[in-house]
């Protein structure tokens, strides 16, 4: 039965969904990671993931928010590098967002993500072109609220349909990174020798909204 | 992949186990992933810390020490350490007079010792920044993240930790790092690609003959590659870039000439001639040189070259005694 | 075949033109391929003289300085010294106290030393040798020609300098030097073999799953192949034929876990764990540690692990100052 | 027109023709030592025996001693590892027993091979079956007394046969080193490892003694 939002076990299942995926995917986002940067992007990911999956086994979480901070601090604080602390703002704010409550809705899920975006804009300063997870993230973020708009009057499917076209959109937003070069990260340094690779952040982005779509759906 | 190693994902702390019992003078926190000298620094005088991803080994674990650093944040191979232990090491190691934060520049580098930073200033601890950023394979523009820190990073902690030692303030001591920092310039080659343990294969291909030049320290590949090429003619592309970005003509100069970790020393001395004799043609003078593998990227073959400006300032601070594992003279 | 040279039948000379410019302690005579300290040691005290082929550095000529050696010959890449050489650095280098050679048992260093030592004896200059044969790889019998010297020429060479320095005579140096040697046992490994700049090639053939255990510091392959394995399993391979060839137990050593060339310090210092712990489960005190490629085979990746007996009068020339390139602390 | 001596030109000859001979079999000398030993063999004997030829170009020999002395001291000088000494030793005593004359005939010649000998074995102290040049030399020295026995009343043929034989058995004892495990030099560090490869300094000693069969044939 679709999900009409979220909930405390629905967020920890995305969490921990996502830690099966990128630990899955380690080996090919790390490849992505060696064509343009310092091959770790894929142990990087698994390595916080599975801390934050550790985490959430430690200390069950109450709130909605309590599964998305302690998910944003264990990736700040098992990562490093650029992922550690853009995905570690991504989940902080995006907790901040959720507030003390059990449940998230539809649209307080689309402010979090907005807060999540910004927040991730502000620690990296890269915009949208910069052939970094930004160019996932941002299509995604416009394609839920475009989504939830459309539901006029917000029906239980919204939060499924939104999530869904968010995740096609960044999924065309990581796809669209391949053709470019990079201004941020270290696949800046390559100059034009970035272009014709898929950036892995991007990557790794499109798969957290393809795992919030499987564990909704 | 052949290394001396057990699990990959063990390394980093199996590698700084070892040097906990290897090397007296240090104290190591393998949790925390930090290394500390055994003997703190004197109350009232400036702390150093800096870190960075593993791999670049003796750099900076192995700088920690009287004269250099204070403490050396260890993160996983080619990764940035995280801000809970920059935070850790920050508040360790300050004597009330502050703590020099010595960052390479790299996004993730920057982005971890930045949160760290504003954590210890809420803890009411003075931090200061010096961003190191002297790669000019890398052009310095809104197109990249900015200069890379590689092998002025060494000479920065080299003497701003004399500066510390002497009793400095922190004001002093990051004035002075922002200096030798500005001063620097670094340009390296690859003969080979490194293998990240938990990768397991090279990160790049190189064919046998040829070279990348403009590599960084991360196994990121360089700006190019070209045919393979005699130590002569691999001298001035590595300076060529260097001198054409900052006229170091008539001045003096430190000249560091750095292995990548697999390159023999043989080899290093070898290239260091050619250098040395590129820049009396130019009528710059080497005040002091530095020849060795001081910051690796793991199991690279190449060379990096830094030049630094000098001056007496300098070159005292660069004279004064240092007892690391790395570096260690006149103590 | 990828390294930082030019023309190879020139590599020898060149970097030690490179060398002689960025090391202002040493005199290097590029001719001769002598290299000297440039403060020669006070009349009346005896002169430490080593050597041997080149592609082993740090060893010799990096050790040259006080506390250590007065002259380091070397030859063509792994082909020992001729007698000219070593009989220019005696006379040289004798301060009217003798000349102790310190030479490792291979069939051409110890032929060339002998007819160096005939004619330095013609010359009236006392000249005593100290052969080290550590290699516990190798059996020693009738059947080889004994022992290889490894490792423990290093440790000879900083505790027979030490002495030396001290003013001890040549009879007592000498005397000293020969302990340590017979008190020290050697085993090495090899992840990839070296290449011999002449020969342009690998010396032998490795598949990326295997390794040699029992290798030289020539390329000579090892004793056995061995599939690959992990250090914890490494480090007993090394440990038990030194363990087994002379009771160390319950005594204090010096551990010096050596790098081969191209041994990121992370592995050497990931090993030393290793060994420190197998050392330490046998109840075998380890009183100092040395890391690092100190005795290198070129580009040879793999380790070496040398225990040394220790007592107090060799640990207090262990601490003893020593300033040169490659071994440097107390000055 | 065979040699029925040696004279200080066909010396100096003998020198230059095995120059060239080890300099265009250097690459495969360094292979056999590569195998068990440590890939230098060729070089070594290229850079000495060049060495051997630029000091004779230098300063032009009056006597047959001069020439051998010359090499030996050059080689001596110039080579350094194991084969320095050992050639250096093996010139240097048969420049001694060829005397300050002009020509140096079969009967002179071969007291002076013994001489060779006796000095390489003095300095080496490697047996025959020890896997090194002795087991290519010993036998040549052999072959060589044996076939000027042969000439009852020494002919004109003397010296060309007795040299003849002598590379003949020089290269019977090389192939006789490849199932021996050494017993000297770095080969021995092998082991039983050092079995079935061929013996690089045995196979340079028959080339010495090829080449002297060449230049007074
Ligand atoms: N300034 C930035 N803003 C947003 N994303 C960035 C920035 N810099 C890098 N990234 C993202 O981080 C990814 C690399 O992450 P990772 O490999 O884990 O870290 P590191 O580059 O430190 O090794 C890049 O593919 C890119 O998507
Ligand atoms: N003790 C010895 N006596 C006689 N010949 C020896 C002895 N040791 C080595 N050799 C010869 O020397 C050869 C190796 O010479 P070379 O490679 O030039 O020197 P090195 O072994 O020092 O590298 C061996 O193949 C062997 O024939
Ligand atoms: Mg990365
Ligand atoms: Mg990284
Ligand atoms: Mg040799
Ligand atoms: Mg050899």
């Amino acid at each position: 039965m679709p999900a009409t939002e979220w909930t405390v076990p629905l967020l920890v299942d995305w969490i921990r969904t996502y830690a099966d995926d990128v630990a899955a995917a380690a080996d090919d986002l790390t490849a992505l990671d060696s064509a343009i940067g310092d091959a770790d992007h894929g142990s990087n990911m698994k390595r916080g993931f599975a801390a934050a999956v550790t985490a959430l086994d430690e200390k069950p979480p109450a709130t909605c928010a309590d599964v998305l901070k302690t998910t944003g601090m264990s990736l700040v604080s098992h990562v490093g590098g650029a992922s550690g602390p853009l995905y570690g703002t991504f989940f902080l704010r995006l907790g901040a967002a959720a507030g003390t409550e059990t449940t998230v809705d539809a649209t307080t899920f689309g402010a979090g993500l907005h807060a999540a975006l910004d927040g991730v804009r502000a620690r990296g300063k890269a915009e949208v072109g910069d052939k970094t997870l930004i160019d996932a993230l941002t299509p995604a973020v416009e394609a839920y609220d475009a989504a939830l708009a459309k539901a006029a009057d917000p029906s239980d499917d919204a939060l499924v349909d939104a999530i869904a076209e968010a995740t096609k959109a960044a999924a065309i937003g990581r796809d669209s990174t391949t053709p470019l070069q990079a201004r941020r990260g270290r696949a800046s340094y390559l100059g034009e020798r970035s272009v014709g690779h898929q950036d892995p952040g991007a990557t790794s982005m499109a798969l957290l909204f393809a795992a919030a779509e499987q564990v909704t759906r | 992949m052949k290394k001396l190693i057990n699990d990959p994902s063990d390394v980093v702390t199996e590698a700084l186990t070892g040097m906990a019992l290897a090397e007296p003078g240090l104290r190591v926190d393998a949790d925390q992933r930090v290394v500390y000298r055994a003997e703190p620094k004197d109350a009232g005088k400036v702390a150093l810390v800096s870190g960075g991803g593993s791999g670049h080994e003796p750099m900076h674990g192995g700088f920690v020490g009287f004269g250099m650093l204070d403490a050396a944040c260890a993160g996983e191979v080619f990764t940035s350490p995280v801000p809970d232990q920059i935070l850790a090491a920050t508040r360790e190691v300050d004597r009330g007079a502050g703590v020099l934060h010595i960052v390479k520049n790299y996004t993730g580098d920057v982005m971890n010792f930045e949160m760290a930073a504003e954590l210890a200033a809420a803890d009411d601890v003075q931090v200061q920044t010096v961003v190191t950023a002297d790669d000019v394979a890398v052009e310095d523009s809104t197109w990249t993240a900015g200069r890379r820190g590689v092998g002025v990073t060494v000479l920065v902690e080299k003497i701003a930790g004399a500066a510390a030692e002497a009793g400095l303030s922190l004001d002093e001591v990051a004035a002075l790092a922002r200096r030798v920092s500005e001063g620097g310039r670094s340009m390296g080659m690859a003969l080979t690609s490194c293998t990240v343990p938990a990768a397991g294969k090279p990160t790049f291909d190189l064919p046998d003959d040829e070279m990348e030049i403009g590599i960084g320290i991360h196994g990121e590949p360089g700006r190019h590659r070209v045919p393979l090429a005699p130590a002569s003619q691999i001298a001035p592309m590595l300076l060529d870039p260097i001198l054409g970005d900052l006229d170091f003509t008539g001045g003096e100069v430190i000249c560091f000439v750095n292995g990548m970790g697999a390159t023999p020393e043989l080899e290093l001395y070898l290239m260091y001639g050619e250098i040395a004799k590129l820049l009396q043609e130019k009528g710059i003078r080497v005040a002091r040189s530095l020849v060795g593998s001081y910051m690796t990227s793991l199991d690279m073959a190449g060379c990096s070259v830094t030049l630094l400006r000098a001056d007496d300032e300098l070159l005292r601070w660069w004279d004064s005694p240092v007892q690391t594992p790395g570096l260690r003279w006149g103590r």
